[in-house]
């Protein structure tokens, strides 16, 4: 194995991984601000994933032409989720949280079972099976236009926290809620604003990703994990960490793929998620609880 | 979930877009004239079909149901008289044992069932308490009938069979190309069906002296969302051809991935792994889904039952493919039905002797008429070179079922038009 | 044994180079009640959450009856006899009252949990609480709640109490029963108390020495008669009503 | 409240009651009800387990299958491989959960890796856990273990090999065993610790409780205790998949009827355990009718959100309270 092949791995590794960062992104915000885990997560990027696929297929509409669509559609069911259901369990203990949000899943997951069948749904484009050679380097086309994707959404979200009013608002809720209400902001709809920018995070990671994997309704499960797994590297509620803890994920699957055995990547990345949680909790880039 | 269809064609397992193609179908057997021929059996055989219809397994699961379906005009017509019992395992073995006792309790007489290997033990566990024989239509696990259960009968190969079978054939595609590779790189999935193939494949290799080395062997996880790192170490062995141990998704992302990575081979085989037969592999894959083989046991084009079989499904399911689920699961409903017909009862002893001394020829796979050792094992089922050719799974070898010849070493996939 | 029930020496803590509590050093005599005063962030609950073990200190020893009890945790300090309240209360809420107080009266007897229950029920009759003993404490009001901390801590069967604000919100009359229900175990059992209070009133009426605090540093301490009229106790609490 | 009526009267009449009609059910009732029980018994233990750690002490955990997959294995590979009896496979799975219990437990109490990062934690060491076991070829790796199926037809209570009515015996055996258990571990004062650390983790530690030790001896206890449960899928099922037995699916699935009971009672779970598979049961007939695959988990999704909107606490304090069951509190 030469270094070019371990060049190659680890290209890929990193490319996947920024596309891992942006959908566990999502999951970040919504804990980051709200304190909720979202259970539903890898369904709510299932759902997205959906919705491309039929773009595509009925309409012709490209992934990244479709991006803002699903994005936007996720973001209005998120806000809806958020208005109709989660709010009235913000208070309640994390296990019926995480309940309800399992239930929810369970919905999601198998609506989709019954609208779409169990099998496995991709697109085929053109780019679909070429690479760009840059010297002994082969990057795989859509692989760098859904990292290149990922990192545009990112940065849209980080001016967005950083910029606008809104985002101002929700990073001074998130900080502390009751000082927000005292100063006369409605949290709650900033609650269900930042779920609905939780959930378009996923939703343009669900656009991207069809890219690269094919959909089936029993994805979900794997995905949520994967999020928690990324966000708890990277640290609940950092945006900075969701993307880093992608990268690292991407990179570990990668790296231990080839030095070890591929069938043991997950095992890395859930021994790597041991180690952090056991060493810094709060995650690589997060702030102490 | 257990049903008594009168009409069996009416399935559980369909969802919403398949609907109206069961209707379709439903359509069809009426025509067969249902009512007139079941009313002349005596107690037809009440068989309980336990298949996954639903959970993670359900894309099969359904394929298998639809055989079942499909094939049950045909059976009538034949002259056999079957009431199904459909009942959902939801792809988990606990629910398919509870679902068995069930189907036991309301009166089956007989168990088909369960495509996966697990939720097939735990069923043929429960038949083995109750005395009421099992047939297993798909399942590759060896433990099935090396168990010691007295009431199971398997018409499918077990892993390593399969494996071994699927080696054998391979000096036959040396032979007819006239191509010898010397290396080879094997990419497995790493779960029940994977580990039991590379068994086999492993034991076999030095015994049956085949021409080329395995030089290098990649599992990788049932639940890999993309196989990149894994190709790039399969590229990096340098081997002449490629062997693979698939499913259907990680067939796709397998070749797809193959493609973007150019990695040149002489050609992507199987010893005997689904996948690269099935239509959403052509589909997703298109050209790049041609010159694929596969070496299973298959529908032998040449027998009229199989034809039959193929004629009813494509006209029923247009959308879907008439792959080895369907044909293995209609066979064994045929298993089921020509034991209940010589038994000439309903008596689980008399269709378990029956099933013992089963001898069909007028079948649909491949191979002579259907046998069982005294395990409950059919060991007559050999397999065939099946290869993607024109859009379609087309047979290449043994030659007297040929279809069509062999191409190895493939073009490469950048001349691919 | 003589000597004092607690000795505080140089006591200090700072956090992230911020010094809240610096160099304090008193003593809280056998069988006396004294109380800690001070301004609104003078380090008193500082001072005692270093004394319970909520935190170590920076330097400084602590010594209670005769043994040092510098940086051990918290419920190793408990268990060495010093029982404490929270300034904001914290009951078990799900819990009845009766096995609040038992929670804390189980370390003893083996873990008889009837010979616990017991000594709960007269705990809670001390502290007119023995009706509401089969309440769940969620439904406790505030004032009956500041007397479940008291219980709870009493349960342990501390050679000192540490008690925090435990008349903070209480009416007058409230607070009058609360100044008797210590007085009595003070006299009656013998109980060494030290505790923060805001209530003067209930300063002067309870405490045979006081000890003042302004930012994390003692400036006086005494009788409540002599600390009342200190020069610099005036002028800090003056000042703080001008500021 | 006194030891005698921390279980009242009426309530002691109907659970003696429940039992002696588990007890004689299988004289009436036949192979698929019987199964059907097991089910509930086999959920109702499962959730007893789980609740000695996340309801008395305030601990979640997410990963429980991890202790179900150790004591299924120790004990199935022991007896598949030696012939070891399984008591004694019992007795290695115990320790073993109790040693990885203790381990996670460990790690995650001493580094401070509390409430959904304590869970997440636990399923990380689940998940592990699953993909070693795919790789450990003495216990069949991903292909599976295997136990010897006997054709004897007296059941062997000792090797576990039988009917199902001595399942059925087993298992209800254990639940009740745990029930017990369970009462008797609240009524001593590691239950009065427990409840204490879960309300208040700070209040207890003020009070001079130990509570790691606390901590530490329910997940102990919940570990071995699960382990045990995990052994009885081992024998009654007689195969073991890594996929299946340490997936995370297993572990919601575990804690599911214990909240849906009412988590922290003593009843809850085996209420829960019992309204869930009947809602899973009436579901399947239902979904039968309706004909279409999916809308049972559908439904389900839909009946847990209304239990937990209208019942957070539970349905068992609920009934209880209309029963006029509350002599105790629990």
């Amino acid at each position: 194995m030469d270094a070019t092949f371990f060049m190659n791995v680890i290209s890929a590794g990193l490319l996947t991984g920024l596309v891992y960062g942006l959908m566990a992104l999502g999951l970040s915000v919504i804990f980051g601000v709200m304190r909720v885990v979202n259970f539903a997560h890898g369904d709510m990027m299932v759902v997205a994933m959906y919705a491309t696929y039929l773009l595509y297929t009925k309409l012709g509409l490209q992934p990244l032409a479709a991006l803002p669509l699903v994005a936007g559609a996720l973001f209005v069911f998120g806000y809806v989720l958020q208005r109709v259901l989660i709010n009235r369990f913000l208070g309640v203990t994390e296990h019926i949280q995480f309940l309800l949000l399992l239930s929810v899943a369970i919905i999601i997951t198998n609506v989709v079972l019954m609208v779409f069948g169990p099998d496995a749904r991709n697109i085929q484009l053109d780019a679909s099976f070429e690479s760009y050679s840059l010297g002994p380097l082969v990057l795989d086309k859509v692989r760098v236009i859904a990292a290149v994707g990922a990192g545009c959404v990112a940065a849209l979200l980080w001016a967005f926290f950083r910029y606008t009013t809104t985002g101002t608002a929700i990073r001074a809720c998130a900080d502390n809620p009751v000082g927000a209400r005292v100063v006369g902001l409605d949290v709650e709809k900033l609650y269900a604003v930042t779920f609905g920018v939780g959930s378009a995070c996923v939703g343009a990671a669900g656009c991207l990703l069809l890219l690269l994997v094919d959909v089936h309704p029993h994805l979900s499960s794997d995905y949520t994990l994967l999020g928690f797994i990324i966000v708890i590297l990277g640290g609940l509620g950092s945006l900075g960490g969701a993307l880093l803890g992608g990268v690292l994920v991407g990179l570990s699957e990668a790296l231990s793929g080839v030095l070890i055995a591929p069938s043991l990547k997950t095992m890395f990345s859930f021994g790597l998620l041991i180690l952090v949680l056991l060493l810094r909790p709060q995650g690589i880039l997060g702030k102490k609880p | 979930m257990s049903d008594h269809t009168q009409n069996p064609s009416t399935s559980k397992g369909i969802n919403r877009r398949q609907f109206a193609t069961t209707v379709a179908a439903g359509a069809l057997v009426t025509a067969g004239g249902l009512p007139i021929r079941s009313a002349r059996a005596a107690t037809p055989l009440k068989l309980g079909v336990l298949l996954p219809r639903s959970g993670h397994l359900a894309l099969i699961g359904q394929a298998c149901q639809r055989g079942i379906d499909v094939g049950m005009p045909i059976l009538r017509d034949m002259g056999y008289s079957i009431e199904l019992m459909n009942a959902d395992t939801e792809s988990n073995p606990d629910v398919g044992r509870t679902q068995a006792e069930k189907l036991i309790r309301e009166g089956a007489h007989m168990l088909l069932g369960c495509f996966d290997s697990a939720t097939t033990l735990a069923v043929a566990g429960v038949a083995e308490q109750k005395g009421i024989p099992h047939v297993v239509n798909i399942g590759s696990e060896p433990k099935i009938t090396e168990q010691g259960f007295k009431y199971v009968f398997r018409n499918f190969p077990s892993a390593p069979t399969l494996g071994r079978q699927g080696l054998m054939l391979y000096k036959d595609m040396f032979a007819a190309s006239g191509v010898t590779p010397k290396t080879a790189v094997l990419l497995h999935i790493n779960d029940s069906f994977g580990m039991g193939m590379l068994g086999g494949i492993n034991a076999l290799m030095p015994k049956l002296d085949l021409p080329f080395t395995i030089v290098e062997t990649i599992g990788y996880d049932p639940k890999a969302r993309d196989l990149s790192i894994e190709v790039a170490k399969a590229k990096a062995a340098k081997a002449d051809f490629t062997m693979v141990v698939t499913r259907l998704n990680d067939a796709i992302l397998l070749v797809r991935e193959m493609v973007k990575q150019q990695v040149e081979t002489m050609g992507i085989t199987t010893p005997g792994s689904p996948g690269m037969y099935e239509k959403q592999f052509f589909k997703a894959l298109g050209k790049y889904a041609e010159f694929c083989t596969t070496n299973v046991p298959w529908f032998d084009p040449k027998q009229e039952v199989g034809n039959q079989l193929i004629h009813a499904f494509e006209k029923a399911f247009p959308e879907e493919s008439c792959d080895i689920n369907v044909s293995f699961s209609f066979e064994a409903a045929l298993i089921a039905a020509d034991a209940h017909k010589r038994a000439g009862s309903t008596d689980p002893q008399a269709l378990t002797e029956a099933l013992r001394t089963t001898n069909i020829t007028k079948r649909a796979n491949l191979g002579g008429a259907i046998t069982f050792d005294a395990k409950g094992q059919n060991v007559n089922l050999p397999s065939a070179v099946v290869q993607n050719l024109g859009g379609k799974p087309t047979v290449v070898l043994p030659s007297q079922s040929a279809e069509a010849k062999l191409a190895f070493p493939m073009p490469g996939f950048k001349n691919r038009t | 044994m003589s000597g004092p029930m607690l000795s505080v020496e140089n006591l200090g803590k700072s956090f992230r180079g911020l010094r809240a509590v610096n160099a304090v050093e008193f003593q809280v005599p056998r069988g006396d009640i004294v109380a800690l005063i001070g301004p609104n962030g003078a380090g008193k609950t500082t001072t005692f959450n270093l004394i319970a073990g909520a935190f170590p200190p920076s330097d400084g020893r602590v010594t209670l009856d005769g043994a040092d009890i510098t940086g051990l945790d918290q419920a190793r300090i408990c268990r060495a006899g010093i029982g404490r309240t929270f300034q904001i209360v914290k009951p078990f809420a799900g819990l009845t009252v009766e096995e609040n107080v038992m929670v804390g009266a189980l370390r003893h007897d083996g873990g008889d949990v009837e010979k616990a229950r017991k000594a709960a029920n007269d705990i809670l009759d001390l502290l007119e609480l023995g009706d509401k003993a089969l309440q769940p404490a969620q439904t406790l009001t505030l004032p009956d709640r500041k007397r479940l901390e008291v219980a709870k801590a009493l349960a342990t069967r501390p050679k000192l109490l540490l008690l925090d604000e435990v008349m903070a919100g209480l009416r007058p009359v409230e607070c009058d029963r609360m100044v008797a229900i210590l007085t009595g175990l003070n006299k009656e059992h013998g109980l060494t108390i030290l505790l923060i209070e805001h209530v003067m009133r209930a300063v002067m009426a309870l405490s045979d020495h006081v000890v003042v605090l302004h930012h994390g540093e003692k400036i006086a301490e005494g009788t409540p008669a002599e600390v009342t009229s200190h020069p610099k106790v005036l002028e800090c609490y003056l000042g703080e009503d001008h500021g | 409240m006194t030891a005698a009526n921390l279980l009242s009267d009426r309530r002691a009449i109907l659970l003696l009651g429940l039992l002696a009609a588990l007890a004689a059910a299988p004289l009436a009732a036949g192979d698929y009800a019987l199964s059907i029980l097991i089910t509930v018994l086999l959920q109702a233990y499962l959730g007893m387990a789980w609740n000695v750690m996340m309801g008395f002490a305030g601990q979640f955990s997410l990963g429980h299958a991890l202790y179900v997959g150790l004591g299924a294995y120790a004990g199935g590979a022991l007896f598949a491989h030696f012939g070891t009896p399984p008591l004694v496979g019992a007795l290695a799975g115990m320790v073993v959960s109790a040693v990885a219990g203790s381990i996670i437990g460990t790690l995650g109490f001493r580094f401070k890796v509390m409430g959904v990062y304590f869970a997440l934690l636990t399923i990380a060491f689940a998940e592990f856990t699953r993909v070693l076991f795919d790789h450990w070829n003495w216990v069949g790796a991903s292909s599976g273990l295997f136990l010897p199926v006997s054709h004897s037809v007296n059941d062997d209570f000792w090797n576990l090999r039988g009917s199902a009515t001595m399942f059925y015996y087993v298992i209800l055996g254990m639940a009740a065993a745990a029930f017990l258990f369970s009462r008797a571990l609240l009524g001593r004062r590691i239950g009065y610790y427990w409840q204490a650390i879960r309300e208040d983790q700070d209040a207890a530690d003020a009070l001079g409780i130990d509570v790691f030790r606390a901590k530490m001896v329910a997940v102990i206890i919940s570990a071995s205790m699960t382990s045990l449960g995990g052994l009885f899928i081992a024998f009654y099922n007689n195969n073991l998949y890594p996929e299946s037995i340490f997936s995370m699916h297993r572990s919601i699935e575990l804690m599911l009827g214990t909240i849906i009971g009412g988590i922290g009672t003593l009843f809850g779970p085996i209420l829960g355990a019992v309204a869930l598979t009947a809602l899973g049961e009436a579901l399947t007939v239902i979904g039968a009718h309706i004909g279409i695959d999916g809308v049972k988990q559908i439904a389900y999704g839909v009946c847990l959100m209304v239990i937990l909107a209208f019942r957070p606490g539970g349905l068992w304090p609920w009934l209880r309270h209309r029963l006029r069951l509350d002599g105790g509190r629990r």
